[in-house]
């Protein structure tokens, strides 16, 4: 099996033995970016994993997108080179619609705008709370409101898109 | 007292019910529809739902709670912190349907709930208190009257306030009246009382505290101080018991000020006087808390008492049975509060499922924890997850060993704010006891904060960081059963299998 | 001192790595092929294989242990205990291979090792020990001799023993000459040495012990009393501190005794002096032991110092930081060591894969823990999963919390000794602190054990019990993708199924 | 969905509605021996619910054929009527072949016998060690040695046959 990946901004080829099976672990011979590298992987627990390497142990976590070995973060993307394409052709000027989109889960505490109004940039448009914590979000830009997407009392999770801004 | 009704939920409700269970006290737990699954519901031996998830239709429902207590036949009320632990006229409602409110009376609450009026009553018992008013100021004018009297910076405050509303720091006259339109309609929106005073600003104050219990009879002790300076937006972070800097004679001087203050004001129960000291150790009332506090167990450490098993003997009639000279400290202890926040991303709050949890433990080390593996932690109240205590023989050693336990920590699914406590552990200025309430801002504010604190000392080789992922990745790919219980890998599942195809 | 082996496994292993990680030093564990995934391994900074499972092919191995630490560059070796941690060839030959053996010199391990040499020692500073023989035994003629001049009952003992093995109470002169035969036979059977030797049976007996810490310095410090009188075959079940009938006459008496002990031997670093205590409160040695034990961590909750903290000093060589008269006991703690093994079947073992774990925790509760969800518990070692520590101010609070931890703990998969405990912790003479070393095995011999112990006060209605039963059996069959994680369900998963198709 | 169960020695059967997914929970009336019983049943883990009734609350933990609540241990059987014929059927008089079971997991450390040899009832057949417990299993009846299963150092598991005696 060979992996891209992309670790903390830096692009890295990992090619595992077809035969070894990653969710059970043990001794294994892998190749990094050309350099044979030869480690002892034992799973705990899915997620969980002690890893040897010349002596040197690490215990090391899955953490959604990244890894937390010894108590340090790194962020981590497998690459899908088909997905790359898309990717690239997915940044938006300031031109177009801009989505305004809840930076956390949350639940709508008010909505500041209705459709078709005008708004300036950094203007309030919708309020979420979570937590005891109430946050004002805010247009990226001068434009007029095309879509808004929640109501007061909607559960949002983070990402949600909230007001578009054309 | 034979059944005691936990008004309230998260980790100070099952710190109760632990405390319940040890006394051989039945427990009653009450639960909003999201926190069905809690583990305070899971501990106690009877547990009847409140309503549905925000706090005003569930826990803040005291009309309910009571109740409960008549149908379940609870004998007392805990009402832990926060929610109805203040409320005077809940305390009230409690008295008169026969059910022991375990705190103190409504009437000393209502004497040193407010500020103004605890400011009064901190002249009268005689304790030192940051010079300004002690009535709510009429109008602009008074104010600038007594901020002229006391002399620049001030601080305007709202009389009802806490946890930051209402709070206005003002170091020009110019600003003044512009600060106390500001702070009196904000403290209107968030208190129903726009009532604001004054008072001088102390530069770089330390947050320190007095702990203490008072029984029915006249007994009161001091049980030694905490030290709460390290704070963001003035909450707390952490919290250290004893302070680095509280010397024998400074501890007994705000010990005796604080037991003077409960007794005249009839005090009973668990409370804290709350100070701020400045740099040349004067120390002056800030406010009490009239309940629990969130940071009793660094307290609990180092005295090797149980606030809450004698809370519960207080309420049951029964005199303290120690005495001043029995509360010795030995050694010290610190306290982390974990909460589900993002210390990456502007600390948003960050509720959701626990997808894998580890906790430390081992020599020195204590948590009250609320949550589990498979826990959704609700969004409707506030973030704290679990505390985290660490004693050890010296504030270095318990240091140390924090930053151990931390280490050891794992929660997955959601993000927390550990990371902030190893930065903050391993600061000198903190290691070294120099902190004050603006401390955390101002490491927040320095610059390239992520890697500081979060590394360990040896750097891992960046060819592990890259099989460690292509084996989560493969692992992940190849375990398509588990795909569902790992949640959050699904991204990393689907590139991998796609990956295998070519493999 | 900068890196430090652990020869050892389990959760003293874990133990030992906490420490040095709190004090920065860097850590090395070594492990037999079952025990890859052990915690211990996870938490060291460096991990290396010494064998197959068995001791003697692993953890015995000290000839791979000192290579192992010369190719890491470990500068010392903390031994645990069991394995080789009382093997004086071993702590020579660290010494020889310029390694740290963290623990007593080989001469004072050689001088207290042997139970005869070690009564000699205990003549010569003057401590009251059982009256009888202070050489091995050459004849069947001398034992009778020894026998009649101290009076019967008497106790044949192998003067290399431990656990146990190599005893026999002799009650009457007839049955001595048969008695001595089997034990010597015994003795040399599971020690490689046949010597014997014989002491005065001292009727129920409460096994009490003084733990000691030296430096190189010749300060020595005792740290209070453990008692350990509740014991199961010899070996013990529940360690407290302080002693219920300890006074503090009798503590420093021993305490005294025992220090000057060490300091005749050359002792160095943590050991513990074992007593026999009678009901006259008169105090026998019994022997010493030369290595950190079990029971340390009640020693330390009652201390406030940290043991292993301080045997690392010791080692580095500080002398003792703390003098006897900064030693302070406070409040009472309770360890209860939870075992591997069926108490309702004869304490046969159980090994095997624990599938769901839910440990205790807030106040007052210490968990040094090896094992987590998932581990296979092998069989090749003793069957120790954890050590669950309570503290409280008193003795009953102590007990109490235990008995509430206990109830919150959760261990599937395998048998575990929990209930003992309960049934312990319950009895009204444990309670009382009647308590002797045959305490255990007349509760054990008692009636309907089974119910006893274990039931809470309210009986849980029968009805409750076939629903909750039959949610279960329907979940298990419903979730059919979990039947392998549930391992042990199957079955009923199986027949649930078969219902579920009728339904 | 109906379910016959055997807890601790006495028969019941209980009734789920067939839509009721005991895997997630809630309010559900089940029928317990005729009669009706509404229970709020919260899963917390897999094996790990919260059950109340009536007020009450009740810990519930699943343990192999087991449920622990409250503290209290419960043996459970999931009654399968076809099985049940041919459990009666087992029972073996001190007559024929008998088996040398472990009663634990171990490892064989000494076989004492050999097939074909005679052994006395209680005559040590086999030692078998875990967690430095030694066991010494016995014959259950005189007779003669027809087969041994095991050898030193074999790993066995709880119940499995090591000699048969006839």
């Amino acid at each position: 099996m060979i992996l891209w990946l992309v670790i903390d901004g830096k692009s890295r080829r990992v090619e595992l033995p077809a035969s070894f099976d990653a969710s059970v672990g043990g001794t294994v011979e892998c190749v990094v970016d050309g350099r044979v590298v030869v480690v002892d992987a034992c799973v705990l627990q899915p997620g969980v994993m002690s890893l040897v390497m010349d002596g040197r142990q690490y215990r090391c976590v899955l953490d959604g997108d990244a890894v937390v070995i010894g108590g340090a973060r790194y962020g981590v993307e497998v690459e899908d080179p088909r997905s790359l394409q898309g990717r690239r052709g997915s940044g938006v000027g300031a031109a177009g619609p801009r989505a305004v989109k809840a930076p956390m889960p949350g639940r709508v505490v008010r909505v500041l705008v209705v459709i078709g109004e005008d708004v300036t940039e950094q203007q309030g448009v919708v309020v979420i709370e979570a937590m005891k914590m109430q946050n004002e979000l805010k247009s990226p830009k001068a434009g007029r409101v095309v879509r808004v997407a929640v109501v007061v009392g909607d559960t949002v999770g983070s990402g949600d898109v909230l007001v578009v801004v054309e | 007292m034979k059944k005691v009704l936990i008004a309230n939920r998260g980790e100070i409700a099952l710190r109760v019910i632990r405390a319940c269970r040890e006394m051989g006290l039945a427990t009653v737990a009450v639960y909003s529809d999201v926190d069905r699954g809690a583990l305070h519901v899971l501990h106690a031996d009877e547990a009847y739902r409140l309503g549905p998830a925000p706090a005003a239709e569930s826990y803040l429902r005291g009309d309910l709670i009571l109740e409960i207590a008549r149908q379940s036949g609870a004998d007392a009320v805990h009402p832990g912190y926060g929610f109805l632990s203040e409320n005077a006229d809940f305390a009230e409602a409690c008295v008169a349907a026969g059910v022991t409110f375990i705190g103190p009376p409504a009437s000393a609450m209502r004497r040193l709930g407010s500020k103004t009026m605890a400011r009064r009553a901190a002249d009268e018992a005689g304790m030192p208190r940051v010079p300004g008013s002690v009535t709510g100021l009429e109008s602009v004018e008074e104010a600038q009257q007594v901020a002229a009297g006391i002399g620049y910076p001030v601080m305007l405050k709202a009389a009802a306030g806490g946890g930051g509303k209402g709070m206005r720091a003002v170091l020009r006259p110019e600003d003044l009246a512009a600060a106390y339109v500001a702070a009196s309609s904000e403290a209107e929106r968030s208190f129903g009382s726009g009532e604001v005073y004054l008072e001088k600003l102390i530069e770089r104050p330390r947050h320190i505290e007095i702990q203490l219990m008072a029984d029915e009879y006249g007994g009161c002790v001091y049980l030694g101080e905490r030290e709460c300076s390290v704070q963001r937006r003035h909450q707390k972070v952490i919290e250290e018991a004893p302070s680095a800097v509280v010397s024998e004679e400074l501890r007994r001087k705000m010990g005796e000020a604080a037991v003077r203050l409960a007794l005249a004001a009839g005090y009973v129960n668990a409370g804290t006087v709350e100070f701020l000291v400045d740099e040349e150790q004067n120390f002056f009332f800030l406010e009490m808390n009239t309940r629990l506090q969130v940071e009793h167990p660094v307290s609990e450490m180092v005295t090797g008492l149980d606030l809450v098993q004698m809370q519960l003997r207080v309420a049951m009639g029964e005199p303290l049975q120690v005495q001043q000279e029995d509360v010795r400290l030995r050694g010290h202890a610190v306290e982390c509060r974990i909460y589900a926040e993002d210390p990456e991303n502007n600390f948003f709050p960050s509720p959701g499922k626990i997808t894998r949890l580890v906790q430390p433990g081992g020599p020195g080390i204590r948590e009250d924890c609320a949550v589990y593996e498979g826990w959704v932690v609700p969004l409707d109240y506030d973030p704290m997850l679990s505390k985290l205590i660490a004693y050890g023989e010296t504030r270095e050693v318990a240091i140390d060993r924090m930053l151990r336990a931390l280490e050891e920590y794992v929660i997955r699914g959601i993000k927390t704010n550990i990371s902030l406590f190893q930065r903050i552990l391993r600061d000198e200025d903190f290691r070294a006891g120099r902190i004050d309430t603006g401390y955390l801002e101002r490491l927040l504010a320095r610059e390239p904060a992520k890697l500081e604190g979060i590394v360990s000392e040896d750097k891992v080789p960046e060819d592990v960081v890259a099989v460690v992922a292509a084996l989560f990745a493969a692992s992940a790919a190849k375990e398509r059963t588990s795909i569902a219980s790992v949640g959050q890998e699904s991204r990393w599942a689907v590139a991998g299998r796609r990956e295998g195809l070519r493999a």
